[in-house]
């Protein structure tokens, strides 16, 4: 009986195009922020449970948030513009590589000329990472305008082999380190260093937390219907004036960018040191999984399906031990493997299109209840 | 769905509520393994030798002191971020939190460098990861004991070198690397690169991509190009299907040598047949059984308790973990003496690190003679030691080819100094004065 | 001379190589061809085929039988294994999410990767298992033209006979039996072939068996040339190049793409990739496949995409 | 390139002229050699036996397929192809004989998408959706609201698409039409599959279309019924070929219009 819109009534359109048009939803995400914002800094300060061990922050929460955003980035690009992209992992490298070139410097060499850079701060360097790997995405994106469907997919595994190539070969892109492996610099922020684990959850919420709303605003914009109806149907798109070169290379670009973003913050944020095997194909597939899983042409489900797919395998890790059961780290890893994937079969049967739609149901219910319709 | 997803969370609180059964008197020790994937053939053995080793020191002495070890192992698959979350999941269990981590991945070595300062835990990478972490100043919780890629590059030239019949007929010989194409496979370029400029050869180096599958290119280009020797360094299923294709092509398995991690069973009987005349560093100590075996033997094997399968007890990967063991219980039995028979913090296990001193006699007691020379670290010196020998397979198992090489310092100590001041630039880290630690 | 004895080295390398992709693709299309599903599990299937064979054919030989009686009871056991996962493959995965789009059924297949890998590993063992059905060595051709000879490697030419064996074999089935041109229809029309009366839940259990046997045969010589490992999953990510190039669609495709990416990516390696710092050969292939998409958007040999409103 | 504004045309002139048009498939010709004008504010329809190439002949209009000979002159600009998007912001609409709505969105998000044209914020002010990007996403808000009264819409405006019956469907489909504000709409059979009733209103909604906003209309249809109460001017086409062109009156008496009709049972 909570949870009623009867009652309510819009006097604007404004107030009815509003994201969560309901009250109940309005107060329960300010709840929700309040807590992500205000409530976890504390108990974390308190060592409360289970904020007491920097484990649930460090390990899981950071790679969370920004694997959301990765998330949200692909979402845009696969979810709300249905350009299907294997190649998310080559746009977090190019994010994260050049986050780092333009952290510590960056020196062409032009023809006898030097084009120079001096060392950005952290945030500039990032935010440029991002700008880097949405020029790359518009590039891969060109063939999009001819390439449909599982075409596509594969053909942006060539984006994603040749960058993994580009950041092991070209040693400028990492300083000329022997290894080829590059460290981050030190996270400083108008004079802020970020370094405990709950500054590092605060970074990334924040940026996470802007980008989620940047995004929905995109989607529910004029710029989002057009992706949507390229995705319908890209012929009637066009017909109704939707240019698709403008439409799907803005798709490339945004989403491009925001994992460029998430890409920086992983190797910055959570990494620390990072080589290119970080962002290889299995980071692209672990992205998708998390778009589909979650629900496609949702933002809500990108940071549902990150949840699923990155808590998922870490929980069943840990169950058995925790119960006490005497199972083998190989029998545990492998399970993990045989019970992920028949979860994704077994959701995929039950909801094609993921949790988001999972909850927009129970909602819709929840708003009936007790009544069935 | 409902029922699933309540069956989920339940499953969360008990996971993240952890058990609460540790004991006040035990030594936690983790182990990060891959015990699946593609480089499981060899990260398993591995894992074997080192749990083996503990378990056989519970059993034995009823722990380091009578402070009982409580191993566990977390899978990480060789992957970065498993292996970062491993390291956050075990660093503060125990009651004195993980005494001392060793990944066996240079890729997760390489990421945690920059997060144990903060948790103050030492990182024992064996053999691999940063080469220029043997400078403790610098890299106060890195313990590249017994070998580096440098000293196992440098090595590698020396015995080629020894070969050919001496320093001085290298010069326009040809020695090409085909290397792993990450950091792991990148790390001894410079090494050679060096020897190279001195003594005048003519040096390549050939990347392979991961997993290293496919190598038909790279090796028709050997074969066109006819190096007059070549360097292997490998992992997982790489090595043995480099060996395969050098077959293929016809290069001459006996001018083929690969580090010490291209050297073990799982690098050559693949390969079968074609394996016969292969090289391989040794990380000082090589295959076959020790005295510790037979303590392995009697304590754990015969009575049901041993991980490792028979077949593989006494094969190199194996040795080498139960070895990363012995340094590590070392080191904390060392640092027992100055701090008290409890749980070790991983400060107080660094500081037994950092004064570890095997003796020839001591090494003999533990059961480790024959598979590896004294060797003593300090605050400036985490490495401690700078020997290696050659083995070769005869296609039934190897057999010790070589005397012991010892790595040139006069080339190796100033590039270790410079890449330790580099990575110090980089991070604003001002080295420690290691004559005032104690 | 010797410049022209080692291209044309490289170059058949690089053609045998490419048809050992095709066997691999060759899975692909037959599902892809019958069912509109884009099956990542391929890769897993040859896993999971290549332990099945090698750890029944090493314990049948450990029991003292002779070679050729565990190789045939070998092969039988693994294809009986690749029957069993067609069949829950067909029943628990794909027949709940008949009508769905094309992108639900990648990704079931990509959850059914997931539990095939893991499954044959628990079951048969993560570590490396030789296996030796074919000759590794090497001929050397013309030595009395090229100096040295040009190398021609015998498991290559084993992977080239038996790829053209398996094409001939389906291209008859796909032809002359009931079976297979019950297959063509449903790949035609699915309501259509329901409506005439062809049970369509057989037929998909029939065209994942037939891949199961072709990653079989994939894994006799990729196991060959490897060892059976988890490493062997990563051919799918090889073969997908191929499946573009030739079109998702077209048996002939797969061998004929094989061709082109392995002698594009080998000619690249070997002469481009020195002055590109090497390893050029893993994106080179996509590259390809990106170029030759760009003019024809569904391959070679794909079929036509027609566009109505 | 800039349309000129559809006021510059005088109403009775002709908006759209088809001169020679010729369109083939490999070697199967879909038209042949037709002619025709449509005036501005005019009802006219476009009619035939199936096949007759009348389909393709909206396709060409609005660009979707280039004929291969012939001209097609809107708005006093002569060209012989363009770009669909092009057509759309010349100004010509259209719906389709089945239904091409964009599934996955809401009915209202269907219509809006008919504004794209009319929005000029860029990504950055939708990004923020603040200022002049939320008043604008209000003002046409609005204009879209009146079209979903004016179609008597409102109780489904926030359904998914492909939720609706096939009936409200179409009448999304004329208001994401109608969205655009064209000059000259384009309707591929409206009535296809429908009720007596629902033929009614959607009729009602032409003639109001044509009457409220004065646009001029070309449409499909196979109810001759339909055709001859709402139409001005008929042009009939057989196998590509033009064989009537007049007042509904005219073509009905004409012998090769019955000839052609006579041959398909209807």
């Amino acid at each position: 009986m909570l949870y009623r819109e009867a009652g309510q009534f819009k006097t604007s359109y404004a107030a009815d195009m509003a994201v969560f048009p309901i009250r109940q939803d309005r107060i329960a995400l300010w709840l929700l922020l309040a807590f992500v914002f205000i409530g976890i800094p504390l108990l974390a300060n308190f060592q409360i449970w289970p904020f007491g061990s920097e484990y649930l922050l460090r390990a899981i929460l950071v790679p969370f948030l920004i694997l959301s955003l990765a998330a949200i980035g692909l979402n845009i690009l696969t979810g709300y513009c249905g350009q299907l992209s294997l190649g998310s992992g080559a746009f977090m490298a190019i994010g994260a590589y050049c986050a780092y070139k333009f952290g510590t410097g960056v020196n062409i060499p032009l023809f006898g000329l030097a084009l120079s850079i001096p060392p950005l701060p952290v945030l500039p360097s990032i935010l440029l990472g991002g700008l880097m790997a949405a020029i790359g995405g518009i590039l891969f994106g060109i063939p999009s305008l001819r390439i449909k469907g599982l075409y596509l997919a594969v053909a942006t595994l060539a984006a994603q082999f040749f960058f993994d190539w580009v950041f092991a070969r070209v040693q400028w892109f990492t300083n000329y380190t022997s290894s080829g492996s590059v460290n981050a610099p030190q996270l400083e922020f108008f004079g802020l260093f970020v370094n405990t684990p709950i500054e590092r959850y605060m970074l990334c919420l924040i940026f996470v937390v802007v980008f989620a709303m940047l995004a929905k605003n995109l989607v529910r914009g004029n710029l989002g219907r057009q992706w949507m109806a390229i995705r319908d149907m890209d012929i009637a798109a066009e017909l109704i004036g939707i240019r698709p070169l403008y439409a799907k290379l803005m798709a490339f670009a945004i989403s491009s960018f925001i994992i460029g973003v998430a890409g920086a913050l992983w190797a910055f944020v959570y990494l620390g040191s990072w080589e290119p095997l970080a962002f290889s194909i299995d980071r692209s597939f672990q992205l998708l999984f998390m778009v589909i899983i979650g629900g496609l042409g949702s933002i809500l489900g990108s940071f549902l399906g990150a949840a699923f797919i990155l808590v998922l395998p870490i929980l069943l890790d840990q169950v058995p031990h925790a119960l006490g059961i005497p199972v083998s780290v190989e029998t545990v890893s492998l399970l993990v493997f045989i019970v992920t994937g028949a979860l994704i079969c077994w959701l995929l049967i039950v909801e094609p299109h993921g949790f988001a739609r999972l909850w927009a149901t129970a909602k819709e219910k929840l708003r009936l209840w007790p009544y069935p319709y | 769905m409902l029922r699933a997803t309540l069956f989920l969370a339940a499953a969360a609180a008990v996971a993240m509520t952890g058990p609460a059964v540790a004991q006040q008197n035990e030594q936690f020790l983790p182990s990060l393994v891959y015990r699946t994937g593609p480089y499981a053939p060899n990260g398993i053995p591995f894992a074997n030798g080192v749990i083996d080793y503990w378990n056989m020191i519970n059993e034995r002495d009823g722990g380091i002191n009578g402070v009982k070890i409580a191993p566990e192992e977390c899978e990480t698959g060789y992957a970065t971020d498993k292996g970062v979350e491993c390291y956050e999941r075990m660093k503060s269990k125990g009651p004195t939190g993980a005494g001392y981590f060793s990944p066996l991945s240079t890729g997760i070595t390489f990421a945690l460098t920059e997060k144990v300062p903060g948790d103050k835990i030492p990182l024992l990478t064996m053999g691999y990861g940063r080469s220029e972490s043997r400078n403790g100043a610098v890299f106060p919780w890195n313990f590249v004991a017994v070998g580096s890629y440098w000293t196992a590059a440098d090595v590698a030239v020396q015995h080629i070198a020894k070969e050919m019949g001496g320093f001085g007929s290298l010069k326009g010989k040809k020695i090409s690397l085909v290397y792993h194409d990450s950091p792991y496979g990148k790390e001894p370029i410079a090494a050679l690169e060096a020897r190279a400029k001195q003594h005048g050869f003519t040096f390549k180096a050939i990347p392979v991509t991961h997993p290293g599958v496919e190598q038909k290119s790279q090796w028709l280009a050997i074969r066109q190009d006819r190096p007059d020797y070549v360097l292997l360094w490998g992992w997982g299923v790489m090595n043995p299907t480099a060996i395969k294709e050098a077959a293929g092509v016809g290069f001459p398995r006996d001018k083929m040598m690969g580090v010490w991690w291209a050297g073990a069973e799982p690098d050559v009987i693949p390969a079968g047949d074609t394996s016969t005349g292969y090289k391989a560093l040794m990380l000082q100590h090589g295959a076959g059984k020790f005295g510790i075996h037979a303590d392995i033997e009697k304590h754990l094997i015969g009575k049901g308790k041993g991980q490792g399968k028979a077949d593989d007890i006494g094969h190199v990967l194996y040795n080498r973990g139960l070895l990363n063991s012995m340094l590590g219980v070392e080191a904390i039995r060392t640092a027992m003496k100055r701090y008290g028979n409890k749980p070790m913090t991983g400060e107080q296990v660094r500081w037994g690190f950092e004064n570890l001193d095997l003796s020839a006699a001591r090494i003999k007691e533990l059961g480790f003679e024959g598979m590896v020379a004294p060797i003593k670290l300090s605050c400036q010196d985490h490495q401690g030691a700078d020997q290696a020998r050659v083995q070769q397979w005869d296609g039934k198992a190897w057999k010790v080819i070589s005397d012991w090489y010892t790595a040139d310092q006069k080339i190796l100590a100033p590039m270790v100094k410079e890449a330790a001041d580099k990575y110090a630039a980089e991070k604003k880290i001002t080295p420690r004065d290691c004559s005032k630690e104690s | 001379m010797i410049l022209l004895g080692q291209i044309l080295e490289v170059l058949i390398s690089g053609l045998l190589s490419g048809v050992l992709y095709s066997l691999v693709a060759l899975g692909f299309v037959l599902i892809y061809k019958a069912s509109g599903v884009f099956n990542f599990a391929q890769g897993a299937m040859v896993l999971l085929a290549g332990l099945a064979l090698v750890r029944s054919l090493d314990f049948v030989a450990a029991q003292g039988f002779p070679m050729w009686t565990a190789i045939i009871l070998g092969l039988t056991f693994a294809a009986a294994v690749m029957t069993l996962s067609a069949y829950v493959i067909e029943r628990f995965v794909l027949g709940p999410l008949v009508n769905q789009d094309g992108l639900t059924l990648f990704m079931s297949t990509i959850g059914v990767t997931f539990v095939l890998e893991g499954l044959a590993q628990m079951v048969f063992g993560a570590e490396i298992y030789p296996l030796k059905l074919f000759p590794t060595d090497a001929w050397f051709l013309a030595e009395s033209i090229f100096p040295g000879g040009i190398l021609l490697n015998k498991l290559d030419v084993w992977g080239g006979l038996i790829a053209g064996v398996l094409v001939a074999g389906l291209a008859v089935f796909f032809q002359r039996t009931k079976t297979g041109r019950a297959l063509r229809a449903v790949a035609d029309d699915h309501s259509a072939a329901q409506s005439v009366g062809i049970p369509i839940s057989w037929i998909w259990f029939v065209v994942w068996l037939v891949a199961g046997l072709v990653a079989l045969v994939a894994a006799t010589v990729w196991g060959t040339k490897l060892g059976v490992q988890f490493s062997i999953t990563f051919l799918a990510l090889k073969a997908l190049p191929v499946l573009i190039i030739g079109g998702f669609t077209s048996v002939p495709g797969a061998i004929i793409g094989g061709l082109i990416i392995g002698a594009g990516e080998k000619l690249a390696e070997v002469y481009l990739g020195p002055f590109m710092g090497g390893g050029i050969e893993y994106w080179f292939g996509y590259v390809l496949a990106l170029v030759v998409l760009m003019f024809r958007p569904q391959g070679l040999f794909g079929e036509r995409i027609i566009e109505r409103v | 390139m800039r349309a000129p504004a559809a006021s510059d045309i005088a109403a009775g002139e002709a908006i759209l002229s088809v001169k020679n048009v010729s369109l083939a498939f490999g070697g199967v010709k879909a038209i042949n050699d037709v002619s025709f004008d449509i005036k501005k504010g005019e009802i006219r329809a476009i009619i035939g036996p199936n096949g007759a190439g009348k389909t393709s002949m909206l396709n060409v209009i609005n660009g979707f397929y280039h004929p291969q000979h012939g001209q097609i002159t809107f708005k006093g600009r002569t060209r012989q192809a363009m770009r669909p998007y092009e057509a759309a912001r010349g100004g010509i609409a259209r719906t389709f004989q089945n239904v091409a709505l964009f599934k996955g969105m809401s009915a209202l998000d269907n219509i809006m998408a008919g504004r794209t044209l009319k929005m000029r914020r860029g990504f950055l002010w939708q990004m923020l959706r603040i200022g002049p990007a939320l008043t604008e996403e209000i003002a046409h808000r609005r204009r879209v609201e009146e079209i979903i009264d004016f179609l008597e819409i409102q109780a489904i405006r926030k359904i998914q698409v492909a939720r609706l019956p096939y009936g409200l469907q179409k009448r999304v489909e004329l208001g994401r039409a109608l969205a655009m504000e064209p000059d000259l709409l384009l309707l591929d059979e409206p009535m296809a599959g429908m009720n007596l009733e629902e033929k009614e209103d959607m009729s009602r909604f032409i003639i109001d279309v044509n009457d409220h906003y004065g646009t001029t209309i070309a449409l499909i249809e196979h109810d001759m019924g339909v055709v001859m109460d709402l139409s001005d001017r008929v042009v009939v086409l057989d196998h590509g070929v033009k064989i009537a062109d007049g007042t509904p009156d005219e073509v009905k008496s004409n012998q090769a219009v019955i000839d052609a009709y006579l041959g398909v049972a209807h």
